[in-house]
């Protein structure tokens, strides 16, 4: 079920996580000392590549850790298999990257 | 639940883990949501915000911070376990600094807003 | 008769210890490609018998100043002459060979010195480190490894499949198969095969203490004995003098502790806790193994005894933080069942350990009978009245892969599988049948009844009056037993029902040792006839055979052949000294 | 023995593959009673028909393991004062393996895991060479020493949470005996190994729950062996993406 290419995607991007959410944490320290209001997040967010590179990579991380995560739990609690859990991963997936995608694009186009 | 043979440090855990990666899963989605309000109506997620000063929620946004943090723990330590020459301590030492760390910094957070 | 399912194969193979396993791989070495392998045991897989248990290790010259011969000398030594000096000879030999296969071949790792070679120690016996091992759990590295390579080959596995009967053609020529019942199912299941191995390990467990695995009850031999082939040195019974002593109602007791703690200067202590081993002999707690069991053995009969009836073993002077450091699977091992083995005393008492005797065979494993090989604790001979601590895995590994080998060869000179004598496979199932038609009654208390016996009257020490009373008990035992009946309306997994054929075998066979016993009117290692305290001429040793004769057991003796050296004759050189052991 | 004599309750697992359900004896307490010896006294005594297994009654051979109030444990070297719970017992057939019958369980899907995982040794020379010089003191060989003395109980097989809800999943001491095979100098065959560990059922299945570690009766700790397994196919998961490109 977990074969070692999904738990090196697994820890990977878990790694590629940590960082991103702690700097995310920090960067929302620094943010909210002036008071946080839509504006304030989207005039820093808005049309930076940076940003949209970073919570890209975020989204495009947890997607794909989740999915896993998700995976492996259904599977081992409801005995699912094959085609079906194969479909549950990559619908997981899916939604993960569809709203992330959705929410980084609020964020950060112009 | 907790049968006899898991009542263990190691056991817990493991299911601390995989109850607060489980609980991030939930909650991801729903903030992914509050955020692309943004896009299409900004004006609710303004509210939101505002919402979100209220006591109950910054529980709740509390509560995920906390999800994150244990998980991020569990996650660091077992990978720490998995591949790091260390001894078995000194892995959940570092693992709890980076959480313990993680905790400070977001519980400040959420106090400031 | 009950419906039988019926089963072919080409190589059978009966019993997974140290003999069954390596039969098994030489065999699937030599044969030729196609050959069908089938392992059948009374238990599972690699996990019962008694090469598991070895613990101190395993005897193999490998230089160092040691040779085949001093190996081959001490073998004949501390088998009194008896031995079966073609057996003894290739058990010395070709334990070279076989320690290598385990380390190279199989994937052993015994214990290295410090620059990396093998670690060897010396038992008691021996004029040489010799012994092989890894820590004192030896046995259970070899079965482990030995379990792997059979489970990852080609070969048929009938677990907890119990051998009942050897079934002969029709002529008695041959062995046509072998009768089993499949204990998961309580079914009966007839093997046909071209040859069969059997290594099914002995084991004296009919007396009140005793070491072996609860699936050793001596089924081969008795099987064999049924089936008319000579058996040898039967009343050669080894009493291991250290056995854990708790009460008879839990079956640690009887289990050894080892060997180690009297070499490391661990005290036996009477009932009043003062030592006694010097009133019996110069070297006190250290002397050998059957010098002990009778010293501990005379003080119980003086009733100078523990609470259970033994003596104890104490090691608290050595220094507890010592013993636990030094022994610490036994200290670990006594604790688990109550008692302090660094700080304390433990009640040890002699228990019945290895059985010397078995079916003759040649130095090739074959048997009077065509088809049947035995290999192992089941093959007489090899060490006469005593085995050396290490020859016994030695001598199973050595011969169960010779075994294998002989019968790769043989086969291809066989034809096609032999039809079975159907009455004697019916009459077989009968007997295994009996107690299912009777009224229940309790075989445990059986078992008990005779276990007391043979302690009592073919143990230790042994007189004629004693063995006659043994044989009389016994016959009150067996026809108790023939009337035990056991409840059979559910024969899966059937323990009870296993119980009373363990007693069937087990009565069978004690009644041989007794008479084998009276046979010999000398004491020899094992063998100690307080009516008979001399050993006799060495040049006119014999060994006792038994033989199935209607139905009674006939002893007769036969003159030992010293076909390598003579007594007080050696095979090293001149200048060799007596022994490299530094004391 | 004392004149008043402590009756224990005993439930035991009664059934086979398809049913089954606890039957309650009374049993009599003695000094140096191993929770065995309670199954051996109701076989002997109370009910002949039930069945469990035991082979060498002294922890080596692995052949007597069962739940022991809940917890898998070997009987033979369990003592009785010390898993009674007031004054009972529950006895079970050890989890995780299919019921033959009663307290017997077929082992066969542990030990053909044990196969699948390649725990078994790849020759790299013959009985005709001589034994290869290693020190006890190398690094390879102090962590395949680590966990050498399993005796194949299946104790840590049927404490393991990921192989009750994973059929698949190798379990902890197949993967430890793969590890010991792995580090073991004279082995011919590592990739096998690490091949043999990395497919559906492998050691990444593995979630650190240590209760192999924690329940082994030897002391033994599959759960780092485990962990080395991870940690050496990680590494090589890289070299060969490497290699490949
Ligand atoms: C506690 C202990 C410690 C020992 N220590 C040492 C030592 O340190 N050094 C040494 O050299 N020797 C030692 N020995 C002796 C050694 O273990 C034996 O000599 C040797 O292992 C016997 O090997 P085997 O293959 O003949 O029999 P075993 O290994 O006993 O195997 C017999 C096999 O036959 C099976 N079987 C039995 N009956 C039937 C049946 N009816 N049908 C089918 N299968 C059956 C059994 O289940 C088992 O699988 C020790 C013995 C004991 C008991
Ligand atoms: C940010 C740092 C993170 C790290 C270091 C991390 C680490 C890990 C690791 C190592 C595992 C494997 C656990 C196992 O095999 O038992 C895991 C599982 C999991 N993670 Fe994360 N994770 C992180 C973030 C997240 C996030 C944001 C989510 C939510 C969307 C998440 C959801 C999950 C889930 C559902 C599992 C499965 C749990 C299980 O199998 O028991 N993780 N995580
Ligand atoms: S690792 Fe321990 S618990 Fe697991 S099988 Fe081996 S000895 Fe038993
Ligand atoms: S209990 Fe199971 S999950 Fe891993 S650490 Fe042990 S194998
Ligand atoms: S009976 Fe052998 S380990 Fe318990």
């Amino acid at each position: 079920m977990l074969d070692i290419r999904l738990y090196m995607l697994q820890r990977i991007t878990a790694l590629i996580m940590a960082p991103l959410t702690l700097g995310h944490i920090a960067v929302m320290i620094y943010a909210v000392q002036g008071g946080l209001t839509t504006a304030e997040i989207l005039s820093r967010t808005q049309g930076s590549v940076v940003w949209l590179v970073y919570y890209g990579t975020f989204v495009a991380a947890v997607s794909i850790h989740a999915a896993i995560g998700l995976r492996v739990i259904i599977a081992e609690t409801f005995k699912l298999r094959g085609m079906a859990l194969s479909g549950f991963t990559w619908g997981v997936c899916g939604l993960f990257l569809y709203m992330g995608a959705r929410a980084v694009m609020a964020v950060t186009m112009p | 639940m907790i049968k006899p043979h898991r009542t263990h440090a190691l056991w817990f855990a493991y299911i601390l883990h995989r109850l607060s990666g489980l609980g991030l899963a939930v909650f991801l989605p729903v903030h992914f949501y509050v955020l692309s309000l943004a896009l299409t109506k900004p004006a609710e997620l303004d509210s939101f915000l505002h919402w979100a000063e209220m006591p109950a929620v910054k529980l709740a946004e509390f509560g995920l911070v906390f999800l994150l943090a244990v998980h991020i723990f569990g996650g660091l330590r077992l990978m720490a376990l998995e591949w790091l020459p260390w001894s078995p301590n000194q892995k959940t030492l570092a693992a709890s600094a980076v959480a313990g760390a993680f905790l400070l910094s977001t519980t400040f957070f959420l106090q400031a807003i | 008769m009950p419906e039988i399912d019926r089963h072919d194969t080409d190589i059978l193979i009966l019993g997974a210890g140290g003999a069954g396993m390596f039969a098994a791989l030489h065999a699937q070495q030599t044969a030729p490609e196609g050959t069908k392998i089938t392992i059948a045991v009374k238990g599972l897989l690699g996990k019962c018998g008694c090469t598991r248990m070895v613990q101190g290790g395993y005897n193999v010259a490998l230089g160092g100043g040691d040779t085949v011969e001093r190996h081959f000398m001490d073998t004949i030594n501390g088998g009194k002459w008896l031995p079966n000096q073609d057996m003894a000879w290739k058990l010395c030999e070709q334990a070279v060979v076989r320690v290598r296969e385990l380390e190279n071949e199989i994937g052993c790792f015994f214990d290295r010195n410090a620059d990396g070679s093998l670690h060897q120690k010396a038992f008691a016996g021996q004029t040489a480190d010799r012994t092989v091992h890894k820590g004192d759990l030896t046995g259970i590295e070899i079965i482990n490894r030995l379990m792997e390579q059979v489970l990852s080959r080609p070969i048929e596995r009938l677990q907890e499949h119990r051998a009942v009967g050897l079934i002969p053609t029709k002529d008695g020529s041959a062995l046509a198969g072998v009768l089993f019942i499949d204990m998961r199912s309580g079914k009966f299941r007839f093997v046909r095969a071209k040859t069969v191995l059997m290594g099914t390990g002995g084991g004296p467990s009919m007396y009140k203490y005793h070491t072996p695995s609860g699936d050793k009850t001596m089924d081969g031999l008795a099987m064999a004995l049924r089936a008319g082939l000579p058996l040898r040195d039967m009343e050669m019974v080894q009493f291991h003098p250290t056995g854990l002593l708790a009460g008879t109602h839990t079956k640690m007791t009887g289990t050894v502790l080892e060997e180690g703690l009297r070499g490391a200067g661990g005290q036996l202590l009477n009932g009043a806790e003062n030592r006694f081993m010097f009133d019996y002999d110069s070297r006190g707690e250290r002397a050998t193994r059957d010098v002990v069991s009778r010293g501990i053995y005379a003080e119980m009969r003086k009733n100078n005894t523990s609470e259970n009836g033994g003596v104890f073993i104490s090691m608290a002077h050595l220094g507890p933080d010592f013993v636990r450091e030094k022994f610490s699977g036994m200290v670990k091992r006594c604790a688990d069942s109550g008692f302090d083995l660094a700080g304390g005393l433990v009640e040890v008492v002699p228990t019945a350990h290895y059985f010397m005797g078995g079916v003759i065979v040649d130095a090739d494993t074959r048997t009077a009978m065509e088809g049947l090989y035995v290999a192992g604790e089941d093959a007489g001979g090899a060490h006469g009245s005593n085995r050396l601590g290490g020859n016994g895995v030695a001598n199973s590994t050595v011969y169960g892969g010779v075994a294998g080998d002989i019968m790769g060869a043989d086969i291809r000179k066989m034809g096609a599988l032999r039809d079975p004598d159907e009455n004697v496979l019916a009459a077989e199932i009968e007997r295994a049948q009996r107690p299912l038609h009777q009224k229940p009654g309790n075989v445990q208390a059986l078992r008990h009844e005779l276990q007391e016996a043979m302690w009592d009257d073919v143990g230790v020490m042994r007189t004629e009056a004693g063995m006659e009373r043994g044989i009389k008990r016994l016959a009150e035992i067996k026809s108790e037993l023939l009337e035990t009946g056991v409840a059979s309306d559910n024969l899966a997994f059937n323990l009870t029902w296993h119980d009373w054929l363990n007693m069937a075998s087990l009565c069978e066979m004690s009644e041989v040792i007794a008479k084998a016993g009276i046979a010999r009117e000398n004491s020899r290692g094992a063998h100690f006839r307080e009516d008979f305290p001399e050993s006799g001429s060495m040049e006119s040793s014999y060994f006792t055979v038994a033989c199935q004769k209607g139905d009674s057991v006939d002893v007769t003796r036969e003159a030992v052949q010293f076909s390598i050296v003579k007594p007080g004759e050696t095979i090293l050189l001149a200048d060799e000294p007596e022994t490299l052991v530094e004391e | 023995m004392s004149f008043t004599q402590n009756i224990m309750d005993v439930s035991i697992w009664r059934g086979d593959a398809q049913a089954g359900a606890f039957a309650h004896f009374e049993v009599p307490a003695q000094k140096s009673q191993t929770i065995l010896d309670v199954v051996a006294w109701i076989q002997q005594h109370q009910d002949p028909t039930l069945s469990y297994r035991y082979a060498c009654r002294v922890g080596m051979c692995g052949s007597c393991a069962m739940m022991v109030n809940g917890v898998p444990r070997w009987t033979c070297r369990t003592h009785v004062e010390k898993v009674l719970e007031g004054n009972k017992l529950e006895v079970a057939p050890l989890r995780n393996l299919p019921v033959i019958k009663d307290l017997v369980t077929d082992m066969d899907s542990f030990f053909d895991k044990w196969i699948a995982a390649e725990g078994r040794h790849h020759p790299t020379a013959s009985r005709l060479d001589p034994i290869a010089a290693i020190s006890p003191e190398s690094a390879g060989r102090v962590k395949a020493n680590a966990g050498i003395e399993c005796i194949n109980c299946s104790v840590c097989y049927a404490a393991c949470d990921t192989v009750a809800s994973n059929p698949d999943y190798l379990g902890p001491a197949a993967l430890q005996r793969a590890w010991t095979v792995y580090n073991d100098a004279k082995d011919a065959d590592k990739q096998a190994v690490l091949d043999a560990v990395s497919g559906v059922g492998g050691c990444h299945n593995c979630h650190t729950q240590g209760s192999c570690t924690a329940h082994c009766p030897n002391d033994l700790d599959p759960m780092t062996a485990i962990a080395g397994l991870k940690r050496v196919s990680a590494a090589s998961f890289f070299k060969r993406r490497k290699a490949r490109a």
